[in-house]
C-alpha cells in the first residue's frame, strides 16, 4: 500500500501494465517526454523507451485510428485524449469503428485491447472546452466499455480492469479529483471487475446513484441528509455501459426511491437512461418519482458555473423531495 | 522558385507546385510488349499465372454477380472492373503473410490471395457460413487467415488503422508490412491525413494505394481536389510516393515491391497513386450515364487491363486461346454453381443477433434476447428467416 | 397542391428556399450535377448555379466546417451527408461547434442559418452503415434543433422551417419513406413550427408515440390495438430537441399510460429521455411502466434485420401488456 | 525525379520531395536594416507606427496579465511573446473589413483593429461587460464590430469555417476576404486537409497563415510532422503557398498584401507559413523548462521581433527612445488601472446562463432556470458570484 492521489495511482496502473506486458503502448498528445499536461504518463517513456510511450501529432481522429489499428493488430493500446471535449473529432473512429470491429467481422477480428483515457468534468474553471462529461454520448453504442473510477484506488483497478478487459474501454478520469483525491493504493497488479456498481453505504430510505467526482458530491449530501434522519443507500455505478441494472434495481426495490446525479446536462443524459429503466423494472416499488440532479441544458459557463453544477446542496434537496413526496 | 538552392529570399514569390510534373510509371504497353527502355521484370510464370487467373477470376466473379443482382438475387454488388491490375498487381507484390485493409473494391486481393468463391458467395448472401454472419451488407468480406481486413464502410477509416497495424508489426519484428487500399475520394477525408502524417513521422511499415479511377460516385476527381492527383500530397509529409499506370499489371507490381522493400527494410512509409479508371458503376446502386459520357468510357475500355496482360502472357507464350477459354468456362460454370448452393443455405443463428457485440453477451442484451426469442414464438409468421433456419436446422438434425 | 413523394417534397422543400433566398445554398458529396445519392437535390444546379448547389469533396468534418463558417456569415447553408451514418466525422462540428457558436460568444455571432440533411433509419437491407438512427447521439446538445418528419407534407413545411428556424437544425430524413410515402403536398411556401409534438389521433388507454418512420409502424400497430377494444393517442414527437414535454405529459395524464417507440438501441436512445421526464412529470397518474419499444442494443444487423427492429407486432404487445399492466 | 519533364517513366523511382528546397521570404535583418536585394517595402509611417504600437500593446499585455495570473488574479493566460510581428504584420495587410478567425494566440490582431484594453480585461475576467458573458476561459476574445471571431478552444476548427466563410464573401461580392490563424500542431487535424482542399477546389478567398512556432505544447515539430514544416503541404492541394520569416514585420507584411490580392482579385487561396518561436511557455499552466532547454530560447530571444522592427523605425528617425518610453509607461498604466477596473466589476448576470443557448429560452431550460433562481433564494450564501451580482444590481438601483 502506498498514499497516493489519483495521477499517481493512474500512472501507477500504467506502469504496471507496462511492466507485465511489452504490447501495452501509451501514446497521445504530449504524452511522450512531459508525461502528458496532467503528468498521468509521467517517466514512462524513460522506462520504457519512445517506441511504447510515445507523443501523437496533433490528430484526436488519427490518435484513435491508430489505436483500433494497433489493437485489432494485437497490441494493447491506452490511447490518451488530453481532454474528453476533445473527444469529437475522434467519435467515428471510437462509435463507428472501435465498437463495431468485432460485431460486423463476425469475431474475425476485434479491438478488444483498446483503452481510451481521458480526463473530464468541471468545476476547474475551464469553461465550454474543458470541463464536459461526454459519457453519455457514448452510451449510446453497444460494443463500448464506460468506465469512471472514484478515488486513486479505484482508478489503479479500474484502470488495470480497463486494460486487461477484452472489449474496447473509454476510461474517463474525473479531473477535479486529480490532484485532491488522496488515498492507499496497493502496489500490486490488481483489477476490479467492470460491468459492477458498488454499494458504498447501506440505507433504507432512498437510493443515491452516481459516479466519478460526483461522489464526493454525494457523500457531503448524504451526510446532511442523515442529519435529517433520512436514512441513505448509496452506489457508485463505476461502470457506464454495460451498466449494472441488477444492483441498482435490488435497492430502489428496498428504498422504493431513487436520485441520479451527474454534471452532464439533464436531456439526454445517463441520468435519463437509468431513470427509464428503474421506474420500468420497479414501477410497483416507486414511492416518488426518479430525481435526476444534473448539469442545466446548457454549454459549461465558466463565471457561474458553480451554479450550473450539481452540486451537494442539490442533491441534498432532492433527496428531501425524494422522501418528503 | 521552390526549386532554387537558395535558403532566403527577397521578394514574396509564391508557388503552387504546379511546376512539378510527376511522372507516371509504365513497363507495359496496351499490345502486351514493353516500353522501351523498360527492364523486363522479373516474374516467373508460376506467379504471372497466378495472377492472370485472380484478374480472370475477378472479372467473371463481378459480370456474374453484378447480373445476378439485377436478377434480384442480390441486394447490392460492387465491381472491381478495369482496375483489377492496380488491385492484384500490388497485393500480389506482398508476401502474404502482410496485412491488407482495403476500401470495398478490392476483391482482387481476396482471390490472388485463394479466398474461395464458396467463401465470396457465403458472404454476399449473407448465409450461415458467412464469417460475418450476415451482418453486413455484400462485398464487405474479411478473412483473418488471409489478412485480410474485414471490410467497413465508413470511407477512409481504415487508412490511420493500417498505420496503427504496421507500426504494431515493426513493434512486433516480424517483417511484415500492412498496405491500405482507398479511393481518391476518400483521400479527402480528416483520416487520410492523420494516417500519412503519422506513418511519416512515426517510420512505419505501410503502404498507402490510392486507387485514382477519376470518380467519387458521381464526382469526378476534378471537383474533389484542384491538384494533380493525390500523389503531391506525399510531399507534404515528406513520404515516398510513386505514381504508376494503374492498367500496367507489371507496373503495379514492380512498383509495390519496391515500395515494400522501403517500408519494410527502411520503416519508410510509401505512397502509391495508381492511376486507373472505374469502368462499370460505383455499385448496382448506381447509373453513370447521369454524370459521364459513354465516350469517356469507351476510351478507357480501350486500356483494359486483363487484356493487356493476357497480350503479354501470349507473347511469352505462358498462355493460349485454348487456357483462357477453358478458365472462363471453369470459372463461369463454378460461380454459378456455388451461387446456387450459397443461397439455398439458411441465414445464421437468431443468436447472431447478440453475439460478437462484446466478447460475451451482457445481461441486459441477453434479457432483450430472452423477450425477442419469446416475441418470435408468438409470431413465427412474421420472422421467416428465423423460421427458415429453425426449420433448416431441423431437417439436418 | 400536388401529390408527391418525400424526395420530391423535400426537393420541392429546397427549391422554395432558393427561389425565395439567394443565400441559400445547397452542397454534399454528389449533390451537384447528380442531385444527391438519392436525387433529393435533382435540378437544383441546372436551376440556380454551381455556386449555389455543388458537389463538395469528400470529407464530412469539410462540410459540416465549411457549412459553420457560411453560415456565421449571414449565408443560409443547407448541408446533405449522404447517410446519417456517415455524420460522425463532422460530431465535433456539430457537438462542439455549431451548438455552441452562439453561447460561446455572447451571441455576437451564430450559425442558426445552418440546416443539415441526412438520410436516415433502417428496413432497406443497409446493415451497420446505412441504417443507424443517431438522432439520439446529438440530443444530449443544448444548441441544436432536431427534426423528423413522416410524410411529406411534413418533410416540406418541417425543412422550411428547419432552414428559417434561426439556429443550427438537424433533419433526419427516414430514406426508407422516400418514395414509399406519397400525399399531397402545397406548393408555396409553408412552414410548420419546430419544438411542437403533434396529436395525430385522440385516444384515452394509452400514448403512443414516436417519429418519422416509425409512425406508420405505430399506425399499424394502433390499428391492431383497437381492433382490441384499446383507444390509443398517437403523437408524432416531431422535433426531438427541444422537444414538446407539455403535449406528451398532457397526453399522458389523459390516457396514464405511455409507450415510446424509435429503431435506434435501447440503452441511450431518446426514448430513454422521454420517459424519465414523464415518470417525473406524470408519477402519480402513470398506471403502469412506460414502454421502450427500440431496436436491440446491438450495431445494425443485415439479414436479420426484421428481427431487431421495434415493428408493429412489438409495438402492438408493448400496447397490450402496458394495458394489462 | 519529379520535376522532370517527362511524363512516363520506365523505372520505379520514388521521391518524397527532400530535393525541394522552399526558401525563406526576409526584408529586415536582426538590426534594423534591410537585407542587400531587398526592395524597401511601401508602408507610410502612420501605418508602421500603429503596427509598432499594437505590438508594444501586446507585449506589455502578456507581460502584466501573465503576472497577474501568478498573482492569483487571473486563472489563465497565454503570451504571443516571440510571435506579434507573424500576427501583426499579417492582420495589418489586410483591409479591416476582411474576417480573422483565429486559434488563440492571437491577441495582437486584436489590438491592431482597436480592441481596447477594457475590452480586454472584461473578457479576461469574465466580468458583466464581456462581451462573451463570461462563459468562456480567458483569452477566448471576440468582435464583431472589429470582424474578429470568437476564440473557440477545439484545435483547427476555425479553419474549414474560415473556408466557408469566405465562400460567403465570395458570393456575397463585397471584395473581402477571411485570414486563419493557426499553429503547425493544429495543422494535424483533419480539419487542416478539409479546409485547405475545399478551398482550392472552390477558389476560396481565404488566406492560411500557419504560425510555425516550433511547439504544440511540448511537442516539438520534429514530432509533429516529418516534412520541412507545414508550407509543402500546399503542393498537395494545389494552392499558393509562401514561407515567411515569421520575425520580419516588414516580410510578414509583404507577403500578406500579396497574398490578400491573390485571394480576392483572383480567388485563390493562400497557405503563409510564419517561422517564429513562441517564446513563452504554451500557457500559464505550462512550464517549458520540463521539454526545451534555455540555449535553444536564448537563440530566439535574439530575434526579437519589436527590437527588429524598432531599430527599422529608428534608422527610419520614426521612433525614438522618449517615444519607447512614453508609450511604454502609458501602457503599462493603462494595463494596470483598467485591470483594477474591470476586476471590480459583477459578474454578469444570472441569466446569461441559459441566454444564447438558442435565439429563445426553450421551455424546458426556462423551467430548469426558475428552479435554480429559487434554490439559490433559499440558499444565498452558497452561490457568491450570484449574491455579488445581486448586491451591485441593488447598489446600482
Ligand atoms: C464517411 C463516408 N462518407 C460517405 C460514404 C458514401 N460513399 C460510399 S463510396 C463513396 C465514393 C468513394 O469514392 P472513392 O474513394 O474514389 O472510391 P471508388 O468508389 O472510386 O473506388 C461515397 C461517397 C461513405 N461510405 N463513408
Ligand atoms: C482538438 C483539440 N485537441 C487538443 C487541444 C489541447 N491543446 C490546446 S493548445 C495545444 C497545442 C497547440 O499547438 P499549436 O497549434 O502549434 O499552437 P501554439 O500553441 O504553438 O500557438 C493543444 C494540444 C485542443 N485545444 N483542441
Ligand atoms: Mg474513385
Ligand atoms: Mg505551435
Amino acid at each position: 500500500m502506498t498514499q497516493m492521489n489519483m495521477l499517481q495511482a493512474i500512472n501507477n496502473a500504467l506502469d504496471t501494465a507496462m511492466a507485465a506486458d511489452e504490447r501495452v503502448l501509451c501514446f497521445g498528445e504530449d504524452v511522450g517526454v512531459f508525461g502528458g499536461v496532467f503528468r498521468a504518463t509521467s517517466h514512462l517513456q524513460e522506462k520504457y523507451g519512445k517506441s511504447r510511450c510515445f507523443n501523437t501529432p496533433l490528430v484526436e481522429q488519427g490518435i484513435i485510428g491508430f489505436a483500433n489499428g494497433l489493437a485489432a493488430q494485437g497490441s494493447v493500446p491506452v490511447a490518451e485524449i488530453q481532454f474528453a471535449d476533445y473527444i469529437f473529432p475522434a467519435f467515428d473512429q471510437i462509435v463507428n469503428e472501435s465498437a463495431k470491429y468485432r460485431y460486423r467481422s463476425g469475431n474475425l477480428f476485434n479491438v478488444g485491447g483498446l483503452t481510451i483515457r481521458a480526463p473530464y468534468g468541471g468545476g476547474i474553471a475551464g469553461g465550454l472546452y474543458h470541463s464536459q462529461s461526454p459519457e453519455a454520448y457514448f452510451a449510446h453504442t453497444p460494443g463500448l466499455k464506460i468506465v469512471v473510477p472514484r478515488n486513486p484506488h479505484q482508478a489503479k483497478g479500474l484502470l488495470l480492469g480497463a486494460i486487461h478487459d477484452p472489449n474496447p474501454t473509454l476510461f474517463f478520469e474525473p479531473k477535479r479529483l486529480y490532484r485532491a483525491s488522496v488515498g492507499d493504493v496497493p502496489d500490486e497488479d490488481y483489477r476490479l471487475p467492470l460491468g459492477e456498481a458498488e454499494v458504498l453505504k447501506e440505507g433504507t430510505d432512498v437510493t443515491v446513484l452516481g459516479w466519478g467526482a460526483q461522489m464526493d458530491v454525494i457523500e457531503q449530501a448524504v451526510e446532511m441528509a442523515e442529519k435529517d434522519g433520512i436514512s441513505c443507500e448509496v452506489i457508485d455505478l463505476r461502470t457506464i455501459l454495460p451498466w449494472d441494472v441488477e444492483t441498482v434495481a435490488n435497492s430502489v426495490f428496498k428504498t422504493g426511491r431513487l436520485v441520479v446525479t451527474h454534471e452532464a446536462p439533464l436531456t439526454g443524459g445517463f441520468a435519463g437512461e437509468i431513470a427509464a429503466t428503474i421506474q420500468e423494472r420497479c414501477f410497483l416499488y416507486l414511492e416518488s418519482p426518479i430525481a435526476r440532479v444534473t448539469g442545466m441544458d446548457t454549454p459549461f459557463p465558466l463565471v457561474l458555473e458553480k451554479e450550473h453544477l450539481p452540486n451537494h446542496l442539490k442533491v441534498f434537496e432532492a433527496i428531501r423531495a425524494s422522501v418528503d413526496f | 522558385m521552390t526549386t532554387t538552392k537558395a535558403n532566403v529570399v527577397y521578394k514574396p514569390v509564391f508557388t503552387d507546385g504546379a511546376e512539378f510534373r510527376i511522372p507516371t510509371f509504365r513497363l507495359l504497353k496496351q499490345d502486351g510488349s514493353l516500353y522501351k527502355g523498360a527492364k523486363a521484370p522479373e516474374m516467373d510464370k508460376e506467379k504471372a499465372l497466378r495472377i492472370y487467373r485472380a484478374m480472370i477470376t475477378t472479372r467473371i466473379l463481378d459480370e456474374r454477380m453484378l447480373a445476378a443482382q439485377r436478377q434480384g438475387r442480390l441486394s447490392f454488388y460492387m465491381q472491381c472492373t478495369g482496375e483489377e491490375a492496380a488491385v492484384i498487381g500490388s497485393t500480389a507484390a506482398l508476401d502474404d503473410g502482410d496485412m491488407i485493409m482495403a476500401q470495398y473494391r478490392e476483391q482482387g486481393s481476396l482471390v490472388y490471395r485463394g479466398f474461395t468463391i464458396d467463401e465470396f458467395m457465403n458472404q454476399l448472401f449473407g448465409n450461415e457460413l458467412d464469417y460475418g454472419k450476415g451482418r453486413q451488407m455484400p462485398v464487405h468480406y474479411g478473412s483473418s487467415k488471409l489478412n485480410y481486413m474485414t471490410i467497413s464502410s465508413p470511407l477512409a477509416t481504415q487508412i490511420p488503422q493500417a498505420t496503427g497495424y504496421a507500426y504494431g508489426q515493426k513493434m512486433a519484428g516480424d517483417g511484415h508490412c500492412t498496405i491500405t487500399y482507398f479511393g481518391e475520394g476518400a483521400a479527402s477525408e480528416g483520416d487520410f491525413h492523420a494516417a500519412l502524417n503519422m506513418a511519416a513521422v512515426h517510420r512505419v511499415p505501410v503502404i498507402f494505394l490510392c486507387r485514382n479511377n477519376g470518380y467519387a460516385i458521381s464526382t469526378p476527381a476534378a471537383e474533389q481536389f484542384a491538384a494533380d492527383g493525390v500523389a503531391p500530397r506525399a510531399y507534404g509529409y515528406k513520404m515516398d510516393m510513386i505514381r504508376v499506370d494503374g492498367n500496367d499489371i507489371l507496373a503495379m507490381h514492380e512498383a509495390t515491391k519496391a515500395a515494400r522493400s522501403l517500408a519494410v527494410e527502411h520503416n519508410r512509409p510509401v505512397l502509391i497513386e495508381a492511376m486507373s479508371y472505374r469502368l462499370a458503376a460505383h455499385s448496382s446502386s448506381d447509373d453513370p450515364s447521369g454524370y459521364r459520357s459513354k465516350d469517356e468510357e469507351a476510351v478507357w475500355r480501350e486500356k483494359d487491363p486483363i487484356l493487356r496482360m493476357r497480350l503479354w502472357l501470349e507473347g511469352k507464350k505462358w498462355w493460349s486461346e485454348d487456357d483462357e477459354k477453358e478458365l472462363q468456362d471453369t470459372m463461369r460454370r463454378e460461380v454459378l454453381e456455388t451461387m446456387k448452393r450459397a443461397q439455398k443455405r439458411p441465414p445464421p443463428a437468431l443468436d447472431t443477433l447478440v453475439s460478437d457485440v462484446y466478447d460475451e453477451v451482457p445481461p441486459a442484451l441477453a434479457e432483450q434476447f430472452e423477450k425477442l426469442k419469446a416475441h418470435i414464438r408468438r409470431h413465427p409468421d412474421a420472422y421467416p428467416k428465423s423460421a427458415e433456419h429453425a426449420k433448416q436446422a431441423k431437417r439436418e438434425a
